[in-house]
């Protein structure tokens, strides 16, 4: 599985030169604001090349892992350091250095403890970073959990008027999933050999255990066995990132909360990581959880049954709301469901429509809640009710948004239809039915966006809104390349498809037809 | 035995007679003064703890034995712990000088009674018979009564030693007549025969339990209320949180820490001869699983609501002494899966350290598990306590709304709390993590999924209260902090201190192979 | 030599009266009284065990340590209590109750 | 060299579709700039301009001059396709060669194409396919278009979003070539939800205003249900045939056709059902597009947007998108599924033409003629007229075109929509009057006009159908004759109203006065159009008869299911019958008009009281809206309210208490006297708060009462340890 052994440790600077610029705003006086705020651009700015080297570096034509590292860490326990990356991380570690680098500059304005902020993000981009490259689950965990703190403080500190709330909840829901994920980690580790020197933690050796059979046949506890376990502590553990209903309250309070940028990079990768994790461990180590005896198990069918309520319910509780990020964020919940519909499906339309979903909402989401900011930045309100007009007072502003609320709601063209599409057709193979229904959610969703764009953009002007300015440079700055990606990523989604495409089929391979 | 031996083997207990004597320098130390200045005594006292520390340090390599007629057991265990209590004393000793409750005159003796107990404790853990167990028990526990009532002048602390008194009176005199029993049952003093006693009778045949079995039983039980005491293991917990929010903070320090890591290694030393080739004793582990979980359950759950600092601290520390529980369960359950030995061979090939053979067999067990907790414990809870008695220092406030927008006034020692309380929770990259994810493997191992369940979804409700220590600190605004700074509060110090222990807590969270290495050489 | 059970069920009586004795009795004084009793019902049975088992000598060390310790424990519950005496005009160990939830 | 040898017609075909697109471009980049803010007409113009001009020499090469050097499908059967003596039958070719006999030309064969997406499972190569169905209809689109364009400049004169109304006419143009020259189902589906875009912006363009924003949303909504019904047609197509590709999906019908593959079982269904299920699915789109009842409600409301929108977008070009998807796909519909289409267009065309007889706004009398006209269109295809329909797609498109833009040039001169304010405009805009009025001959279908040519077309093709399949099926034919009459009567009372009589309102008929030349000349064009289009069966186009032109693929669905061929075709008498049939309908209804309106005997409002109820029910446009408003509408927002609700209240709280675990502990404590708690993370009120308290009860501070926990707990561990043991 391994392709290229690449010295260059790629992946190590990618991950951890945040961690120099930490230091460095560490150890700057906490007045000069500029030169924090330069720095903090500098070591996100660092890694975001260092990705597009990756990018240019990476051999679409392998299924392995490529910048492959290994270094040994605790021996007694074989953890490692372990980190490389393929064709269903590269993407996202493209898009984290990206929306990192962007949520720097969308957090040009924080004047309030400005130190503490921009190491925190910086922090959260190690955490980030690094679950999508480890191969070691114990490293990969430990990224997971380094994740939640900066998380907790960014939300809590710099958020809006229930900040404290929303950031413990989001604290507390996903540090509940991912300790069941660590006892699962455990478990894994455990039987995955009889004595410590055999047993591992690395992913590549896991998921070779796991699809031999090793975690098919165990004991049973409370009438469930073993692998069913596993898969239910792992998949609680990523569907409160992804999220999944009925685990997703966190997210609109999570959302709503945060400052500007921290919603961004929530939306834009956060919630990216619970799809990856489902296809990194998941169905990669319990494939036999998921497909049986030449057929998709229970767990599959509720893998696409909960894809199919995040679609309808998320779109449906989207358009009871009032709040403008609120709505964003319900209809993050909608479009998650569209990657569970893919990865349930289990074969390469599905899995690459999951993939796409990902980076797409990555880039959608993200210049959506950048959207949001700039009018709430300007109105200090986001009641969807109170707005109108805003296409005649800020036509730029309204063109921008139009482009990002489009892709969202899946306008072929765009980015957001590809991924809603294949997920659609490779679920389409397996689950005909959820699938249909699940068709309702795209409805929904065209419905409760158009209501926005109808309030907040159409309408006579509004004499409140009259003297707002238009995008400033900096916005302008933000937002332009993400609605670039938007319609690049949509009249040429196979510049994602091609990168993926042998790791989609290697992972979709494990569920065979018979 | 002749003098010589008997000599000799008195060098092999030099740390516990360089403490001693530390103990009795501080007493002469405070008469030479009159009383008067009560940190030269207590630079004394560190200097004495420090010395006996690098004393262990050095020992730590030396061949295991047994001395004075076998009672006193010289082996890497009992250095392991003999090191965490010492290390506990020098940053107890040092948070005493700059605790600013103490620094009046009166205090010297202080310095002299916590080194006796620290004597005690290190005792404790260093012993293979049940007498000399019993009086380095007490030696602890006589000393920490007159230490939780030391402010003589305070009601609080006179009514926090009145509880820790009788309350320990009457738990270590169940565990007295626990003793008794198990002697009249195992005819010895000795640990290893009274575990191997407790073994035998505890084995459930087809009949469930024999006569002299339920009796043996009562008696463990017995001896269970005394450990738990100690230890404040729930339902002997309910004089700790009134004891910590009573005593002077560096006392409540000590004994949250020092005291509970000595009970722990003490527990370890009597049960951990009961395993044995893959058996254990069922019922025994089912108790102490039952214990452990109801612990960490109460613990937690009595801590959400606390508004003193200490208080919560308290209820948190029965639910680490439940997670400590939880691994002596796993010590003393038998194999989920006997027969795994057969591996042995091809463990011993990998490992370098010499007690590796000993993780062979079905990987780290229930006592190296807690053993490498108990270190994970103390760093985290010193630097708790640590930036708790900082800001009670620098602030005057111990009540969680008193913190209030203080993370903005002293940025560097109350990040390293947040550290502390990360650690707390078992998040990584933190030394606590390591400890649980250590504690969660034999407990899995040996077939206690439920047990495991519970002490992760209990990491996650204890997040919600270490957090409000963190969301008063920092979430809230600057400019809502109703304290205000004091002077000569040995800010600078303390916050060394506490940086100092939380680059631990990360050091150790990141890079734990050496403590693991130790950890995974003790014979427990 | 009497039978061994004598000994212990005097013990076990002991040990209960002991215990009953603390938590029901308010005077504080009563209260170390109860748990004199404990620490002699274990005395008893070390006694008791060490001559039954063949006149060993660990047992009744044991004993003795064991009454030494019942002094030092007196000792300083005594302080203990006059310092409650003087915050609490009051032996009665229920008073204290500051500390609490 | 043939034009079709190479390449070549692939260039000219994306010189078609990219210039709109870079005219797009670079209007909406540079609409700051001066020159784009004054002059944004001049970019579009020349782009469309050249794309007409491209257009123009495809049709020449492939229709005129009939270029098919390149076959693809049937290299053989081009030339020497079967006859058709007239009134254009479409007979299938003989049996054993089901390869589509028609010519057609591949961009793919000469190297031109586009992967835009590849899974390994799905992939997407993106090509161009002309055939004679492609060439007609580019032609008309971006004829139609340029003629729009050019009137857009006038009657959009002075507008402060003046460019950027024509870079949405340009990203439209864009889109709806693209929806005609893709060879993939899934990339038309692209282009349809995209020209669907640009519909919803130029619909609510004036969206200061109160109409327009509604009229478009609903227009999008309404929409986005008939491409929800697409889209699943496509996951179920893509699931029997493994593609979404055009071409392989016919093989792919065809070798089930032929015998030499079977369709993968789905639901248990066999495969006439499978078939049809997935044709109607696909047809849900058109339905929505094309505005067939019942999803018709969008268009009468789309004519909210500006004028010359109403005639390219929602007369002559995107609602007609989906009659040619029909027609691109005809040979996938199975009898079943094309009896239901008929009878959609049927109820459709009846329904919009008596709305139309009542409604006083001008536009939205002409939008229920056209929606009535799809109705035709549809249901000519489906009674199996496929040239007929598509015949009558390009005719009305002119003549649509036409009137609409007359209608704009009224209002234009009167500034109001309602006909109730104009009347004897005949004197002001006479340019306007008769361009209008051939346009209204055309669509009446009187007689050599080109409306009257495949309107006839469509009632012979409806008469032999039901003719050959029971009285029943003979409903379709009857609306279709008597529709004829309808059509008249309401586009005379229109004429009427607008241009007869007297002028009802004094002030505006004063200030009316005549368009402009960049208007007019468009009306004349069209109006041209309208009379003549019926002219290219004309020697002088290259001596193709129409029929040959349009000719239909073979009935690939009915003959996997066993259908042999459809039906004969009536010859030169059921022509003649045909024609002499319309000419009394429309007689009759110019005689209706004339009693009702010119001689007042009875007068309009006399036949309004004698058929009180049923004019009530049409002039409210049978309560569709009310009904959808009453259902979908309501039943959506119910549903957002209540599972938002739920979320907050319930699911919210579940989830939060770290649980039914906690609530389960708590009962020994609390007795459940909490049951619905709000919540972990809730500082008041959450279980383990309750719980908490509860041991807070525990913790008294009285000693003694320490000591009698611990002894409890003694006894208790005890106990327990005998338990378990």
């Amino acid at each position: 599985m391994i392709s290229t052994i690449d010295s260059s440790h790629l992946l190590s600077w990618i991950t951890l030169s945040p961690l120099l610029g930490v230091l460095a705003i560490l150890f700057t006086p906490r007045e000069k604001h500029d030169v924090i705020k330069t720095l903090a651009a500098a070591f996100t700015g660092i890694p975001l090349i260092l990705a597009g080297w990756l990018y240019f570096k990476f051999d679409q034509s392998q299924a392995g892992y490529q910048f492959f590292e290994d270094m040994s860490w605790v021996d007694a326990f074989n953890i490692r350091y372990t980190v490389g990356v393929d064709g269903l991380s590269s993407p996202l570690v493209v898009l984290t250095c990206l929306l990192m680098f962007f949520a720097v500059f969308s957090s040009w304005n924080i004047e309030k403890g400005v130190k503490g902020y921009f190491m925190l993000l910086l922090l959260l981009a190690v955490g980030i970073n690094g679950v999508f490259v480890s191969l070691d689950f114990f490293l990969f965990y430990v990224y997971w959990e380094l994740m939640l703190l900066p998380m907790y403080f960014l939300i809590g500190i710099w958020g809006g008027p229930r900040r404290e709330y929303a950031a413990i909840k989001f604290f507390l829901y996903t540090l509940a999933g991912s300790v069941l994920m660590l006892v699962a980690l455990i478990a894994m580790y455990l039987k995955s050999g009889d004595v410590p020197s055999e047993r591992t933690f690395s992913l590549i050796a896991l998921a070779q255990k796991g699809q031999a059979g090793l975690f098919d046949h165990g004991s049973t506890l409370f009438g469930m066995e073993l692998r069913s376990w596993l898969f239910l502590f792992l998949f609680i553990g990523f569907a409160i990132k992804v999220p999944v209903f009925p685990f997703h309250t966190w997210l609109p309070d999570a959302h709503v909360e945060a400052p500007t940028a921290i919603s961004v990079v929530l939306a834009g990768i956060l919630l990216k990581l619970g799809g990856y994790g489902l296809m990194r461990v998941n169905m990669t180590i319990l494939p036999g959880a998921l497909w049986e005896n030449g057929g998709p198990t229970g767990w599959a069918t509720a893998l696409a049954l909960l894809g199919m309520i995040n679609c309808v319910y998320g779109a449906f509780v989207a358009m009871a709301q009032t709040d403008f990020k609120k709505l964003v964020a319900y209809s993050s919940v909608a479009h998650m469901g569209f990657v569970l519909l893919g990865l349930a499906a289990m074969n390469p339309n599905g899995i690459a429509g999951a993939n796409l979903q990902l980076i797409n909402h990555g880039t959608s989401s993200a210049m959506l809640f950048l959207l949001v900011g700039v009018i709430y930045d300007r109105a200090h309100h986001r009641e969807i009710g109170k707005f109108g007009g805003l296409a005649s007072h800020m036509p730029m502003y309204a063109s921008l948004a139009f482009l990002g609320i489009f892709t969202s709601l899946g306008l072929p063209g765009l980015a957001g239809f590809w991924g809603e599409a294949l997920s659609l057709i490779g679920c389409y193979e397996v689950f005909p039915k959820i699938t249909a229904v699940s068709t309702i959610g795209l409805i929904v969703t065209a419905a409760f966006f158009l209501m926005t764009i109808r309030k907040v953009f159409f309408g006579p002007k509004l004499p409140q809104y009259a003297g707002f300015p238009d995008l400033s440079l900096r916005e302008w700055a933000c937002l332009v390349p993400f609605g670039l990606f938007c319609i690049v990523l949509g009249v040429a989604p196979f510049l994602l498809t091609d990168w993926i495409r042998p790791s989609v089929e290697a992972l979709a391979s494990l569920f065979g037809k018979s | 035995m002749n003098l010589q031996d008997y000599l000799h083997d008195l060098s092999r207990i030099w740390p516990e007679i360089l403490l001693s004597v530390t103990a009795l320098l501080a007493l002469v130390c405070d008469l030479l003064q009159r009383g008067k200045d009560p940190r030269v005594t207590g630079w004394v006292t560190a200097i004495g703890v420090l010395f006996t520390l690098g004393w262990i340090c050095r020992d730590v390599g030396l061949a295991d034995g047994s001395l004075v007629f076998g009672m006193i057991v010289h082996d890497r265990f009992a250095m392991f712990f003999k090191l965490l209590i010492c290390a506990g004393t020098l940053v107890v000793t040092l948070l005493s000088l700059f605790f600013r409750g103490f620094q009046r005159d009166g205090i010297g003796e202080y310095y002299s009674i916590l080194a006796i107990a620290a004597v005690g404790a290190m005792f404790m853990v260093s012993t293979n018979n049940l007498l000399l167990l019993f009086l380095a028990l007490e030696t602890l526990s006589i000393s920490s009564y007159a230490l939780a009532g030391f402010l003589k002048r305070d009601a609080r602390s006179s009514e926090a030693a009145l509880k820790y008194l009788v309350f320990g009176v009457l738990a270590s005199g169940a565990m007295l007549y626990g003793f008794s029993l198990l002697y009249g049952y195992a005819g010895s003093l000795d640990l290893r025969e009274i575990a191997a006693a407790i073994r035998t009778h505890l084995h459930v045949g087809e009949h469930g339990l024999s006569p002299a079995g339920i009796g043996c039983g009562i008696a463990v039980v017995l001896c269970l209320a005394g450990f738990g005491y100690k230890v404040a293991a729930f339902p002997f917990h309910f004089w700790s949180p009134d004891v910590y929010e009573g005593a002077p903070t560096p006392v409540t320090t000590f004994l949250a820490v020092v005291s509970k890591i000595a009970s722990v290694g003490m527990i370890l030393r009597f049960f951990g001869g009961i395993p044995h080739d893959g058996e254990g004793a069922a019922p025994l582990a089912a108790v102490i699983a039952a214990l452990a979980a109801c612990s960490m359950t109460f613990g937690n759950l009595g801590a959400l609501m606390q508004q003193n600092a200490k208080r919560l601290l308290a209820y948190s520390s029965i639910a680490h002494s439940g997670y400590l529980l939880a691994g002596v369960a796993a010590l003393v359950a038998p194999s989920a899966a006997a027969g795994l030995a057969h591996g042995a061979t091809a463990g011993e090939a990998h490992g370098a350290a010499t007690g590796l053979a000993h993780l062979a067999v079905g990987g780290i067990t229930g006592g190296q598990a807690v053993a490498f907790y108990a270190a994970a414990y103390l760093l985290m809870n010193l630097g708790a306590f640590g930036v708790v008695i900082y800001l009670s220092n620098r602030f005057g406030t111990e009540s969680i709304d008193g913190f209030a927008g203080l993370g903005w006034k002293a940025p560097v020692a109350c990040g390293t709390l947040v550290l502390f309380l990360l650690s707390l929770t078992g998040i990584p990259p933190t030394v606590g993590f390591v400890g649980k994810w250590y504690l969660l493997q034999p407990i899995w191992s040996k077939g206690m999924h439920w047990l495991a369940v519970v002490l992760v979804l209990n990491s996650v409700i204890s997040l919600f209260y270490y957090f409000r220590l963190a969301r008063s600190l920092f979430l809230v605004d600057a400019s809502k902090a109703l304290a205000s700074p004091r002077k000569h509060a040995f800010g600078t110090e303390l916050t060394v201190v506490a940086v100092t222990l939380a680059v631990g807590v990360v050091w150790f969270g990141i890079k734990f192979e050496w403590l693991s290495d130790l950890v995974l050489s003790l014979r427990v | 030599m009497q039978p061994l059970a004598g000994y212990v069920f005097l013990g076990t009586a002991m040990f209960v009266l002991g215990v009953f004795t603390m938590v029901t009795r308010k005077n504080a004084i009563y209260v170390l009284m109860g748990a004199e009793l404990i620490l002699n019902a274990a005395a008893l049975n070390f006694v008791a065990f060490a001559r039954y088992m063949g006149n060993r000598l660990d047992g009744q060390m044991f004993a003795i340590f064991i009454i030494i310790l019942a002094a030092a424990e007196a000792a300083v519950a005594l302080g203990i209590v006059l310092q409650i005496h003087h915050h609490f005009p009051s032996i009665d160990v229920s008073k204290p109750d500051r500390l609490g939830d | 060299m043939d034009f079709f040898d190479d390449a070549t017609p692939a260039w000219y075909a994306l010189a078609i579709l990219l210039l709109p697109a870079a005219g797009f471009c670079w209007n909406a980049f540079t609409y700051r700039t001066e020159f784009t803010r004054k002059r944004g007409h001049i970019v579009p113009l020349l782009t469309i301009g050249t794309a007409l001009f491209c257009a123009l020499t495809i049709f020449k090469h492939a229709v005129i001059d009939g270029d098919v050097g390149d076959t693809p499908h049937a290299a053989s059967a081009t030339h020497d396709a079967p006859a058709h003596d007239s009134g254009g039958a479409d007979a299938p070719p003989a049996a054993g060669s089901l390869a589509d006999p028609r010519w057609s030309w591949s961009s793919k064969a000469h190297g031109v194409v586009y992967r835009i997406i590849d899974t390994g499972a799905l992939r997407i190569d993106a090509g161009i396919t002309i055939d004679h169905l492609t060439a007609t209809m580019l032609l008309v689109v971006t004829l139609v278009a340029f003629l729009v364009h050019l009137y857009s400049v006038s009657y959009m004169h002075g507008d402060k979003r003046f460019s950027r109304f024509f870079a949405f006419l340009q990203l439209f143009s864009f889109s709806m070539l693209g929806l005609i020259l893709t060879d993939n189902l899934l990339l038309l589906f692209c282009f349809w939800e995209l020209v669907g875009v640009c519909s919803y912006f130029l619909i609510g363009f004036w969206f200061e205003q109160d109409e327009p924003p509604k009229a478009s949303m609903k227009a999008f909504m309404t929409n986005r249900f008939g491409d929800v019904g697409f889209l699943i047609g496509i996951l179920l197509v893509y699931r029997m045939f493994g593609t979404t590709d055009l071409a392989e999906i016919y093989a792919g019908l065809q070798a089930v056709a032929e015998g030499r593959a079977a369709l993968p079982p789905l639901f248990g269904w066999e495969a006439g059902t499978l078939l049809t299920v997935a044709g109607l699915c696909l047809f849900t789109g058109p339905m929505a597009k094309s505005a067939q009842v019942p999803l018709h409600i969008w268009l009468p409301d789309a004519m909210a947007g500006p004028t010359p929108v109403s005639a390219l977008i929602h007369a002559a070009t995107m609602v007609a998108a989906g009659v040619y998807m029909v027609g691109r796909i005809y040979f996938f519909f199975t009898p079943t599924a094309l009896a239901f289409i008929a009878g959609i267009g049927t109820v459709t065309a009846l329904v919009a033409a008596t709305i139309g007889l009542v409604h006083n706004n001008i536009k939205k009398v002409l939008a229920y003629s056209t929606c009535s006209q799809l109705g035709y269109m549809m249901l000519s295809l489906g009674v199996g007229g496929y040239s007929a329909g598509l015949f009558h797609l390009y005719t009305h498109a002119f003549f649509k075109a036409c009137l609409f833009l007359g209608a704009g040039s009224v209002i234009h001169a009167v500034h109001t929509e309602d006909m109730r304010e104009m009347g004897g405009l005949k004197s002001k805009l006479p340019v306007t009057y008769r361009t209008m009025l051939i346009a209204t001959m055309a669509l009446g279908g009187v007689p050599f006009f080109s409306g009257a040519f495949s309107k006839e077309m469509i009632v012979e093709h409806a008469l032999m159908w039901g003719w050959s399949h029971g009285l029943a099926h003979m409903l379709p034919a009857i609306v279709a004759i008597g529709g004829g009459g309808l059509t008249f009567f309401y586009m005379m009372r229109l004429i009427y109203l607008t241009f007869y009589g007297a002028p009802r309102d004094q002030h505006k008929f004063e200030h009316a006065h005549e368009s402009p030349p960049a208007m007019t000349i468009p009306l004349m064009v069209l109006a041209f159009l309208s009379f003549f289009s019926v002219g290219w069966p004309m020697p002088f186009l290259g001596g193709h008869k129409l029929p040959e032109l349009l000719a239909a693929p073979p009935a690939l669905a009915s003959i996997a299911l066993g259908h042999g061929a459809d039906h004969g075709h009536g010859g030169f008498a059921l022509a003649f019958g045909v024609l002499v049939l319309s000419c009394l309908v429309i007689v009759f209804g110019y005689r209706l008009y004339k009693q009702t309106y010119k001689d007042r005997n009875p007068g309009p409002e006399v036949w309004v009281a004698r058929l009180r109820p049923l004019h009530t029910t049409v002039s409210n446009l049978y309560y569709f809206d009310e009904f959808y408003r009453a259902t979908i509408v309501r039943f959506s927002y119910a549903t957002a309210r209540v599972l938002a609700l739920f979320d907050s209240k319930v699911i919210d709280a579940i989830v939060n208490g770290v649980g039914t675990v906690g609530q389960l502990i708590a009962a020994g404590f609390a007795a459940f006297d909490r049951i619905v708690v709000d919540g972990l993370v809730n500082l008041n009120g959450t279980v383990c708060h309750a719980l908490g308290s509860r041991l807070r009860r525990l913790q008294t501070g009285n000693l003694q009462d320490y000591l009698a926990f611990a002894v409890g707990g003694m006894a208790f561990v005890t106990l327990l340890f005998l338990f378990l043991a």
